[in-house]
């Protein structure tokens, strides 16, 4: 891609694929909990009020259940509405008219209507902001056939899937995880797209592969740093899309290496290591040098203390360990 | 769809309402009523699979909201729908397929009585969560607003729903932002098999009043007094004023689906049902047009018998037509 | 177990666990929409209305977040509530309080309270009743750390789980496949109980183990006996808690037959079968003899028309097909 | 939480109240000023995690509503909750602790400002959750009538929490069946950086009343007039007599939370803050006890720095306590 780039950071970058979007089509709308004035606590939504104006940049009360079944009905009768919900623990608020209406309706009427919309949301643990502000729960919406979901892990995936997910007509969920917002890396300047459904190899190694998503791409590629070092050559791969999965290059990869690690931050059990786990080993199974293993944040609700929080978040360090027993 | 003229004035004399327009309400409640009574029968003959929750004894309401509405407005409706959906301009040949599950329904069989949709009717489909349509109906009202179109949102609901927190997260944003969109509550007294005053402290029309929006409450078996508070109501929304809140206070014949019919769970009495009966909404139309020499019994009867056909003729057509193919389950997931 | 039994339905069960449990123990109450004059859409709750007043077996408006908020506050200060939630759909309008409240205060506490309660809800696709009254979400509280998610499959489990579930001093989830409410078989009388996180194994097999949940127990126990006839011996095991899951057994199936398939009627991708595949793999990977295969509801909304949903559905016909391809 | 004597009598005349009380509810006000600036300070200091939601400022609306209270009632509170516990009796060394994710904290360090939780004190927690509580403290109230308990719920919320639905839900039930629980709105204009006139059509007594449940209005930074207030409702409450709600017009002086403190995001002007500083509540009741010659400047002093040295026993009993095991983070994910 030739394109020409700068380096900034995802917060950029998201805020610069909403502005362009907004440009691009007038039906594009965002509306959330302070992200006009304020510009969003994560202040990813900068600027945007005073470029747009206070109607296409809407300040909501506090009420996530109705601000995304405004959004539905919006989405339905030819807007194309963009939601912010602040953290993706409040995103529960807003299950049924995200799994019983956005992701159903048009299956349900059979073609009759779409409902193109973006719900953009927090994910992630890391900001000693406990149990009710950290999870990544992005398996539910995974789970529910109607939804697309979303994960970038830099600022170039973050501008171009973003771009993707709004130029979508079905109901795309993009999480985005908080302790990245400050991530730098080249953000291709104009019109960049990334498709939705297409994993992206960061590294390419012949002995093992992790397959990671959003933020567990970084201590990924520094498991595999320092592996390599050991003389472990590992390939680091990121579906970017969760669903639909790019099973195919998930699948290829496992075939090449024979050995598979899937790491999320999200609850590892019943969670999108599961999903990701069980499909490899289906296809794979029998290019397999060992089981395929999973890690993902710790089975408990994210607790407060630094201390403690840093133990359920998935590390460097063990991801390197479990490839490690892997080899042996 | 051509009741257009009242968008000036709000104010509606029922002396001077076009006879046309007063044929058509009788048409449209009859034509609900002859729908629902055939749903009974075919369900009851076991020939209907899932759920049905009948509008027989409601019709006014329906009517007396839709006739305010133009082609182009929205409405979302709620489990029991097909009252809203023939008030509207839905054809009874697609609903009655989609009833039975067949290609040629609305939604090709794939929604059923709970969620059918007719986008070029502007409407947003049934729903079988319920008060799940309030914030689509808020919604459609929002887009109109942003993209300055001219139509207006109707929002029908039941005093059931009216205890789901989702109203007031969207009534509130629709009070705040004067929203052209008219919520109709429809009180029918019940919510399944629990009473009003057993589910709702206070009322519908307090609880909107609290959030800035007009309220009033009318007789929802009287066509025309529902007819005259929604005029206000669309016309406040079509002049940018925002929303407003109609109760409708109406009773529903039959049981709360078919398959409770005839039981009456110990919720409601015989001579409840028998007393409502008396007030029958299209009995009180007819009467009111003879009564003021408006028509005469030969013209009503006609479109009782036109009525009639048009509901044979869907059921003919539900019954002849072909199931969906298999391969058809998995499409639509996606756009 | 020498225990008398009688034979009665699932749904007589159910009602008589309700009935023991309340008259062994004050504290407990029901509450839920039309469960107490109509004794339930479903009829689970028929009679205990009369038995024990409208106090302790409550009607409440439809206000499925205000119902579990209310069941969270009450079990925290000693009361030990019953919810029921007509159908597993609308559970989708109390995720916060689920999610966000009952799973997580005793952690976010460490241990300061505890919430005793019992959400009851209808799962499963059959009834013709469309794609927001047909969903099994049991993977989503799955994935929720300080959630316990049951699903009984026969009338001795329905009585013997909501006892223990009942007992327990967390938030339990009990999900009731609306088609089964009918299914008859014994019932044990008097104070039977089934741990939560024990599975059963239905039928033993050499060949192959069909790992299943809820009503899939019936076509899975169909499938066995034609295979049978085809000289296939095949495991059937309900793990009946999917969580905490008795990964234990399931495993050691798994290492006995060499092939697993996992049904569940739960969407296929993200789900229950993936989680259980997952593990599966992981620990009985060098005992394997074929991948381990999944067969959950089809990835699509439950449509309305009977001929396209029978095809949602996991069949006998899938299960045994699925079998035989196993053991080429 | 010695005041249970106002039982009886549902009116307070503050000419009536007793010197002790007085002083309680000035040293409660006190505690919790110090007990904020101090984590100002700390925080400042960058050796406190996370979120810290100051109450500087709204410290009457508290402490008039914990001081109708008993040990045995509950209460539910927000993220703005430090004023809420300690007002209730909670400890500020515990607290503290757990601010700083200690294992001596309430919480053993793991819910941090957001979740404390004392049972013991009836304080059914802190929430994250805007809203949040508000099905809780009800939940507490019906358990309250079902098992025959001597309690009453007070739920703490803010004005932009009167917005989620959860609030209708939960009320409607609340005044349907007469529970024990007074739904304390603390107005403090703001939601983080929105003001209530665009997030709220209408106002918080309204929809109370709108569900049949009695409202009132008072200056939040009158403690004698939120005591009074109060007193008035928690004795329906324990009467039998249903649910109430009180909004309490106040402000908050910092920052929505440590994150954004001096900024004033464009939301809210400088003067604004100043003019609302010079309302100050403490230096109200304080004038109020020395004008009405109740106290003198030296005992009131005496407290002051009575108060700031339990604060700062608190800060250094956090400091030097220990941070949980690593073990723990697998310990009370279930019972
Ligand atoms: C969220 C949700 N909760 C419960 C139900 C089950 N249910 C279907 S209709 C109904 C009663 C609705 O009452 P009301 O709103 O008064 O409408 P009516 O049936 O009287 O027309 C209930 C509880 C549902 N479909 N959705
Ligand atoms: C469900 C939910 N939505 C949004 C937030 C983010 N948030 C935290 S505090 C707050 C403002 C709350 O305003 P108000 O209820 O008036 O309380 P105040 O902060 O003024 O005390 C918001 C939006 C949240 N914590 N929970
Ligand atoms: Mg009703
Ligand atoms: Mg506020």
């Amino acid at each position: 891609m030739s394109m020409p780039e700068r380096i900034g950071t995802i917060r950029e970058a998201i805020n610069e694929a909403l502005r362009e979007e907004m440009r691009r089509d007038e039906r594009i709308f965002l509306m959330g909990e302070d992200i006009g004035l304020a510009g969003g606590v994560f202040k990813v939504t900068a600027g945007l009020q005073e470029e747009f104006g206070p109607e296409r940049v809407r300040d909501t009360p506090i009420a996530e259940a109705g601000i995304v079944g405004l959004a539905v009905g919006a989405a339905m009768t030819g807007a194309r509405p963009i939601v912010e919900i602040m953290f993706n623990d409040f995103t529960t608020l807003a299950s049924d008219q995200i799994v019983n209406q956005a992701a159903k309706l048009r299956y349900m009427t059979a073609g009759q209507c779409k409902v193109p919309m973006v719900i953009r949301t927090g994910m992630g643990a890391g900001r000693r902001a406990a149990a009710q502000h950290s999870q990544s729960l992005h398996a539910w919406f995974c789970h529910i056939p109607g939804l697309k979901v979303v994960l970038p892990s830099t600022p170039a995936d973050a501008k171009g899937l973003l771009k993707s997910a709004i130029r979508d007509d079905n109901p795309v969920m993009v999480l985005e995880d908080k302790m990245m917002y400050g991530q730098e890396g080249p953000i291709p300047e104009g019109d960049y797209t990334v498709p939705l459904g297409q994993a992206k190899i960061h590294r390419k190694g012949t002995d093992a592969t992790v397959i990671c998503t959003s933020s567990m791409l970084y201590p990924s590629l520094e498991a595999a740093e320092r592996l390599a070092e050991e003389g472990v050559d590992v390939t680091v791969i990121d579906p970017r899309t969760i669903s639909p999965l790019d099973e195919e290059a998930l699948v290829n990869s496992a075939v090449e290496t024979g050995r598979v690690l899937v790491v999320d931050e999200g609850y590892e059990s019943f969670g999108v290591t599961a999903e990701i786990a069980a499909r490899v080993q289906e296809k794979a199974f029998y290019y397999l040098d060992a089981p395929v293993r999973r890690l993902g944040a710790a089975d408990v609700p994210v607790p407060f203390a630094p201390s403690l929080e840093d133990l359920t978040i998935p590390s460097a360090d063990q991801i390197a360990g479990i490839i490690r027993e892997m080899m042996e | 769809m051509a009741t257009n003229t009242q968008e000036s004035s709000r104010q509606v004399d029922r002396r001077s309402l076009p006879l046309d327009l007063l044929l058509d309400m009788y048409r449209r409640m009859v034509t609900i009523r002859r729908f629902e009574e055939t749903v009974y029968d075919v369900y009851s003959r076991g020939i209907m699979p899932g759920l049905a929750h009948l509008y027989t004894g409601m019709e006014a309401v329906a009517v007396g909201v839709c006739m305010t509405l133009r082609k182009q407005d929205n409405i979302t409706s709620t489990h029991r729908g097909h009252g809203h959906l023939l008030a509207k301009g839905g054809d009874p040949r697609r609903m009655f397929a989609e009833l039975l599950g067949k290609a040629t329904g609305y939604n090709r069989g794939k929604g059923g009585s709970m969620h059918i949709v007719d986008m070029s009717l502007g409407i947003l489909g049934a729903n079988g969560i319920v008060g799940g349509g309030l914030g689509i109906a808020t919604g459609a009202a929002l887009s109109a607003k942003l993209m300055n179109e001219d139509r207006i949102s109707v929002a029908f609901f039941g005093d059931g729903a009216l205890n789901e927190g989702l109203f007031y997260e969207a009534a509130n944003m629709a009070s705040l932002w004067k929203l052209p969109v008219v919520y109709v509550m429809e009180n029918n007294h019940y919510g399944e098999y629990t009473t009003t005053a057993k589910s709702t402290a206070g009322t519908g029309p307090a609880r909107a009043e609290a959030m800035a929006i007009p309220a009033t409450t009318v007789d929802g078996n009287d066509v025309l007094a529902v007819y005259e508070a929604v005029t206000r109501a669309t016309g406040r929304a079509r002049a940018g004023e925002g929303p407003s809140f109609v109760e409708c206070v109406t009773y529903r014949w039959r049981g709360h689906h078919m398959g409770d019919q005839g039981d009456t769970y110990g919720y409601r009495t015989q001579e409840e049902i028998e007393s409502w009966k008396k007030k029958c909404p299209i009995l009180r139309l007819r009467t009111y047009l003879i009564g003021e020499g408006l028509t005469g019994e030969d013209t009503l009867r006609q479109i009782d018998s036109e009525a009639q056909q048009r509901i044979d003729e869907a059921v003919e057509y539900a019954k002849t037509s072909p199931y969906p193919d298999p391969s058809e389950v998995f499409e639509h997931v996606y756009a």
